[in-house]
C-alpha cells in the first residue's frame, strides 16, 4: 500500500543549458511532479548508477510547468554532484524524486501590501514561481536579487515581466555596489513603511544574508518566509539529518526537507544554523 | 517460489525489512514508497523520554557512504505507542519496535511499555547506537552488559526478541552468544561503524557532534563479515544488514548467513529499493530453480 | 613552507609515507613511481621464516573499498636483510621495517634480527595483521598482548619504535595506551577493517581466504576518527593511513591529530599519489600563510 | 629518484569503436608506452574520479604502433568497468599505467618449426601483436580461435595477413562447430607432428582451455607459453594480490602482472589457479 504523494521517476533530460560562469539550468519531462508540485518545493536527483557520491542532490524548481508536464531547475556547480550534472544532456534519464517540501501556498499570504523577494546567488531559482503566482494574483512584487558578480547571476530573464527587479553586485559589476541587504534597506528608508501596509517577504539564499533580512524585517515589522538549505541524506522525511532548530512555540528540532524548506522566520533560531 | 521467512517466530511474507532509523515511523515513507514490499519495519530507535537529537549538521557524505549523528531524536515511547503504532498498524505489515536505553531498569521499564501495545510485532533491543553519550553502545562492547540488557528484556517481554549489534567490537560472536544466552530470538547486525570527517576549509569535524555512524555500500564487506561469524557462532536467525542497495547484496547476506535481510541507507537513496530487491532476489532464484529462500540461507558457507 | 616532521626521533622530510605492503621492498615501485616524494617508505610485513601467502584470489574490489587477503608473503627477514634493504637504502629515503610475529619470542627475535641492519631507521610492530591465523591482529586486539610484544621489541631494539593497531576493537585508546606505556615512540593507524565478499553466481567466498582486510576510502571515516581518539588519548606522534588519496585527505587526518600520514591503497590505483598529496599539502598551506606542517596537526581539535 | 620504466600517462583517446557485440576497440596517444611495449604486455586503466568502481582495469596491448606513438586496447563489457569504457568518446583523455607485465621476447623464442596460436574469447587480444612480429621472422603462423558464437569473436581482420587462421564456433555459427581445442587436436592429428619439429605454442583465454591446450601439448611436446589473467589490484607488482600456484623449480606463487601474464606453461600449476 502506499498513499503516494511524491514520485521517483526515472525522466527524460530535455535541456542542459550553460546559463552563465558556473550556473546550469535543466528541464526535464516529468508529468507527475509538474502536476503537482507547488512554488518552492524541491526535487531530489540521483546522480548515477556509482555509490560515490552515494546521495541524491536537492534541488529548488525554478520552473514548474503542469501544462508541459516539464519542470526546470537551476544551479551552481560547488561540488563533485553538481559538476557531473554540468555533463549530462538531453536525450538522458535521470532519477529524480519529488515534488518534495512543504513548498509555499500563494493563496494563504497577505498580498494586499506587495510582496518582496530577497535572493542571494542560486537563491533566486526557487523565487521564480512564487514571483509568477503573485503576479498573476495582480500584487506588486519587488525582486531584491544580489550576488558576488554579475558573473554569479542567474537568468534574471526567467523573472515573469512585471517583477521590479533591484540587482546589487558585491563587486559593482552590475547593478547597486554592495550587499543585496544594503540595497533592501536603501530602498526600504527611501519608501517609507508607515504602520499599515507591510508587505510579505520571502527571501532565499546564504545564511549571513537570511540573517540580516530577518533583521531588517523585524525592524520594519514586516512577515518574513525563508527558504532554508540544509545537508540532506533522504530529503522526503524519514532520516531526521536535516534538522534546524526550531524557536518560539517548538522546541528541538525541524525538519527541512519536510517541515521545510520554507519557514517563517520566527519559527527558527537562524543564529545556531549551520552554514 | 516462497518468499516467506522465519525470525525466531516472527514469519515474513519477504525477506526485506526496512532498518530502524530510516523509515521513520512511516508517515514519510508512506509518501514516497510502497510499504506493502517489505517483510517488516523496524520504527526509528525509541527511548522512554523524547530526546530532541543532536546539533546540526547531522549527516556527511563519505565514499561510498553516510555518517550520521542523528542522536536518536524520537517524540517518546508513549507518543510513539499511543499515536505512531495504531497508525503504522494498518498496512498490515509486521512492526518492530526498535528500542534503546541507558541503563537495563530502563530497558525493561521500555519493554514494558510496548508489550502493552498490541501492534508490536517483536522487540529489537539497540545496544549498539554510536550517537548517544549514556547507553547506547556501551551494552554492546561488553557481553555482560549486553547479557544484562537483553535479560532485562526478556522479562517483560514474551515476544519474539531481536538484539542488534555493532561491529565496533574485536569479537562480535562473544557479544552474539551473550544475547543468545539471554534470551535473544534472533540478532540483527550490523548498526553503523564509528565514524568522522573533518572539513579542510573550516578545519572543524562536518558533524555537529563531532563523531557519527557510517553507514552504506562502504561498510558491506564488513557486516557479511560480522554476518558469516555469527551465523555460524550462534543458533538464532540473523538478520544482515549494512550497505544493501540491491538483490546481488541482498543475495550476498543470506548466502552469508542471514534469514532476512534490513536496508537503511538505501532506502535514504531510494525509497523503491524494497521492491527492486525482492523482486531481484525472486528472480535470482527462479532462473536457477531455487524454491525456497531457505535453500540459499547460508550456502556460501556449505 | 616547511613539511618536515618528527615520528619520535625519526625525522622525516614531508610526510607521506608508504604504507606497508602496498610498496613491496621499492624494486617494482621504483620502475613506476618517484620514491622521492615520500618522507620514509614502510616495507612489506615481513616475518622471520619466510611466507608463501594465502591461496588465491586474494584481492576483491568493493564499493569505495579493496579486500585482501595476501597473508604476509615476504621472503622471511634474512634476504630482506642482506638483499632487499641494502638496494632500497640506495635511494635515501628512512626505511621502516614492518614485522609480523606469531609470539613474543618471535617478535624479539626478529627485532633484534632488524637492528643489526644499518638500514633501518625505525621499525613498526604490526600487531594487527588479519590476514594470519597466528599471532597478527591477536596482538592488536588485546591491551596485555599490544604490552607485551611491544616490549619484547623495546628490550631489542633501540630506534624508533612505531605500533601499528588494528581498527577491528572497541576501545582503540586502550591498546594505544598500552603500546605507549611498554615504550612505542609512535602508533600507526589503521590497519585494515575485517571484511569479506560473496560471488552471488558461485555461491562461494570470493577470497580464497575467505575473509580478507578491507582498505581505501570506504575506511576513510573509521580511520580518522581512530586517530582523532587516539592523538587525544597519548603523547606520542600518530601516523594516519586509511583511504588517503588526495591532499584533502591527508589535511584531514593531520588536523585530527596525525603527525604524518601513510598511503597504501591508493599507491595501487596510482603510484604519483605521494607527489600530489604533497604538492597539495604545500599549496593548501601556503594559499592561508601556513609555514610549518606543526600548524596543521591537530587543528581541528583546537 | 626513479627508474622508470613504467609510465603513468593521461592520454587522449583517439578513437572508441563497437567491434560488435559487446567488443569494443579503443586506440590511446601514448608515445611512451606504443615507443617501448613489448607483445603482450598490458596496460592498467583508470576509470575516473569516482572511488566506486575503485581500481583501474588491466587490457591487454592489441596494438602497438611505436612510429605512430598509439596503442590499442581490446575487450568484452563484462562489468561495471568495461561497460563505462565502452561509453568513453574520442578526444576524451584517460589515465594509463604501462607497459606491465614480462610480455614476449620473440627474438629468444624458438620459431623454426612455426608458431601456434590459440585464442579464446578476448584471448585473441594480446596475440595480434606476437602474430605480426612472428611473421615478419618469416616464421609459418597458425592461430586457432574460438568462442562461443559468431557474435563472440574480435575483429580478425586485425590479424596480420599471412597467418593461417582456423576458427571454431561452440554454437557453428562460423568455423569448425565446437570446441576450438578439438579443432587444434584434428589439426594435429591429420598434419601429424613427428619426432623434431615442433612449433611453439602460445595460448590466452578461458581457464579450462588453457588445462586442454596444455593436456594436448603436452602430449605432442610442444613447448607452450600462456598468458594469465588474474584479479588485479596494482598491476604493476607492489600489492602481491595476483598470486597464481607455481609448478616446478619455484614453491609457493608468482604474480602474474610482473613475473606473467606470459608463462612457460610447466612453471604454473593451472590446476589450482582460480577461473
Ligand atoms: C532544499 C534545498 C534546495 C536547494 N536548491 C538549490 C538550487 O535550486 N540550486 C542550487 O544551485 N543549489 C541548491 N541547493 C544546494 C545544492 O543541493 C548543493 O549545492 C548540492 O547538493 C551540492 O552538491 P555537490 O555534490 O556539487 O557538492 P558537495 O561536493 O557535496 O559539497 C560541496 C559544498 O556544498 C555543500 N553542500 C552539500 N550538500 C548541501 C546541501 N544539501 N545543502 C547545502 N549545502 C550543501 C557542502 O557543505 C560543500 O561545502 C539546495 C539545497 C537544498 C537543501
Ligand atoms: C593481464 C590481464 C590482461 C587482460 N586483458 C584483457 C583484454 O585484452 N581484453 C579484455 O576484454 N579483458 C582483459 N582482461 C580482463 C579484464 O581486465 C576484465 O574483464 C575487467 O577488469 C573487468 O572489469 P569490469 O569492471 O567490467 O568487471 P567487474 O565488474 O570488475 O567484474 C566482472 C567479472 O570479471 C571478472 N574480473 C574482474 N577483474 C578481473 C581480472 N583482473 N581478471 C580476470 N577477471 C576479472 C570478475 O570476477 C567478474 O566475474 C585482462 C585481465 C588481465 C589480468
Ligand atoms: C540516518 C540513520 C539513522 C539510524 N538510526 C538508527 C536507530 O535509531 N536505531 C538503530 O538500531 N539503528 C539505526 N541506524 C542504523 C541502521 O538501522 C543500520 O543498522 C545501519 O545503517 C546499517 O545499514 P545500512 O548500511 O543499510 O544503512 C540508523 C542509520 C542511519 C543511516
Ligand atoms: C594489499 C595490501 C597489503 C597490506 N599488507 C600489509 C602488511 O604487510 N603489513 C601491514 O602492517 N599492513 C599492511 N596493509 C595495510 C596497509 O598498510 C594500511 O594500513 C591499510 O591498507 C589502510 O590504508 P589504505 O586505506 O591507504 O590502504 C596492507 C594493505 C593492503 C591493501
Ligand atoms: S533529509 Fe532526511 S529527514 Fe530531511
Ligand atoms: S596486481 Fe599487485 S602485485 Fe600483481
Amino acid at each position: 500500500m502506499s498513499l503516494q504523494q511524491i514520485y521517483d521517476v526515472e525522466a527524460r533530460i530535455i535541456s542542459v543549458s550553460n546559463v552563465r560562469g558556473k550556473v546550469y539550468k535543466m528541464a526535464i519531462d516529468a508529468p507527475e511532479i509538474a502536476g503537482t508540485a507547488k512554488p518552492m518545493q524541491f526535487v531530489n536527483v540521483a546522480l548515477g548508477d556509482s555509490t560515490d557520491p552515494l546521495l541524491r542532490r536537492p534541488f529548488s524548481l525554478s520552473g514548474i510547468y503542469p501544462d508541459r508536464g516539464i519542470i526546470e531547475i537551476t544551479w551552481a556547480v560547488v561540488g563533485r554532484g553538481t559538476e557531473i550534472m554540468a555533463g549530462w544532456q538531453a536525450g538522458q534519464s535521470v532519477k529524480v524524486l519529488g515534488p518534495l517540501g512543504n513548498g509555499l501556498d500563494i493563496a494563504n499570504l497577505c498580498l494586499d501590501h506587495g510582496l518582496i523577494l530577497v535572493a542571494g546567488g542560486t537563491g533566486l531559482a526557487p523565487l521564480f514561481p512564487p514571483a509568477s503566482q503573485a503576479l498573476a494574483r495582480k500584487a506588486e512584487v519587488n525582486v531584491f536579487y544580489g550576488a558576488r558578480s554579475a558573473d554569479d547571476l542567474l537568468d534574471t530573464g526567467d523573472l515573469v515581466t512585471g517583477c521590479r527587479l533591484h540587482l546589487a553586485t558585491e563587486d559593482g559589476s552590475t547593478g547597486f555596489e554592495g550587499l543585496v541587504t544594503d540595497l533592501l534597506e536603501a530602498h526600504l528608508g527611501v519608501q517609507g513603511t508607515g504602520d499599515n501596509g507591510k508587505p510579505t517577504v520571502i527571501s532565499c539564499g546564504p545564511k549571513p544574508m537570511l540573517k540580516q533580512v530577518k533583521h531588517i524585517c523585524n525592524r520594519h515589522g514586516f512577515p518574513l518566509l525563508v527558504s532554508l538549505e540544509e545537508r540532506m541524506a533522504c530529503g522526503y522525511g524519514v532520516c531526521q539529518g536535516c534538522a534546524v532548530p526550531s524557536a518560539g512555540r517548538k522546541s528541538g528540532y525541524y525538519r527541512v526537507c519536510t517541515d521545510g524548506p520554507v519557514f517563517w522566520a520566527d519559527d527558527i533560531d537562524l543564529g545556531e544554523c549551520t552554514r | 517460489m516462497n518468499l516467506t521467512t522465519d525470525l525466531g517466530g516472527l514469519r515474513l511474507r519477504n525477506p526485506v525489512i526496512a532498518a530502524s532509523g530510516t523509515f521513520g515511523y512511516g508517515e514519510d515513507y508512506i509518501k514516497a514508497g510502497d510499504i506493502s514490499w517489505f517483510g517488516a519495519v523496524s520504527i526509528k530507535g525509541t527511548t522512554i523520554a523524547p530526546r530532541a537529537g543532536n546539533p546540526p549538521p547531522r549527516t556527511c557524505e563519505t565514499p561510498s557512504g553516510l555518517l550520521n549523528s542523528i542522536g536518536l531524536e524520537n517524540p517518546g515511547a508513549k507518543v510513539v505507542i499511543e499515536e505512531k503504532l495504531p497508525w503504522l498498524a494498518q498496512f498490515d505489515v509486521p512492526i518492530i519496535a526498535n528500542i534503546s536505553a541507558e541503563s537495563c531498569e530502563e530497558f525493561s521499564e521500555l519493554a514494558a511499555m510496548f508489550a502493552r501495545s498490541p501492534h508490536v510485532s517483536a522487540l529489537e533491543v539497540n545496544v549498539s547506537c554510536p550517537n548517544v553519550k549514556a547507553g547506547g553502545i556501551a551494552f554492546g562492547t561488553n557481553p555482560d552488559m549486553c547479557y544484562e540488557s537483553t535479560k532485562a528484556v526478556r522479562q517483560v517481554w514474551q515476544g519474539p526478541l531481536i538484539v542488534k549489534l555493532t561491529p565496533n567490537v574485536a569479537d562480535i560472536t562473544s557479544i552474539a552468544k551473550a544475547a543468545v544466552e539471554a534470551g535473544a530470538d534472533a540478532l540483527s547486525l550490523i548498526n553503523t561503524l564509528v565514524g568522522m570527517a573533518i572539513d579542510v576549509n573550516t578545519m572543524r569535524p562536518v558533524l555537529g557532534n563531532i563523531t557519527g555512524g557510517l553507514s552504506g555500500p562502504a561498510i558491506k564487506p564488513v557486516a557479511l563479515r560480522c554476518v558469516w561469524e555469527v551465523s555460524r557462532a550462534v543458533q538464532v536467525p540473523v538478520i544482515g544488514m549494512g550497505g544493501i542497495s540491491s538483490a546481488q547484496d541482498a543475495l550476498e547476506f543470506l548466502m552469508a548467513g542471514a534469514t532476512a535481510v534490513a536496508v537503511g541507507t538505501g532506502l535514504l537513496v531510494d525509497p523503491e529499493i524494497p521492491r527492486r530487491v525482492t523482486q531481484g532476489i525472486r528472480e535470482y532464484c527462479e532462473a536457477r530453480g531455487i524454491e525456497t529462500l531457505q535453500e540459499i540461507v547460508g550456502a556460501a558457507r556449505r
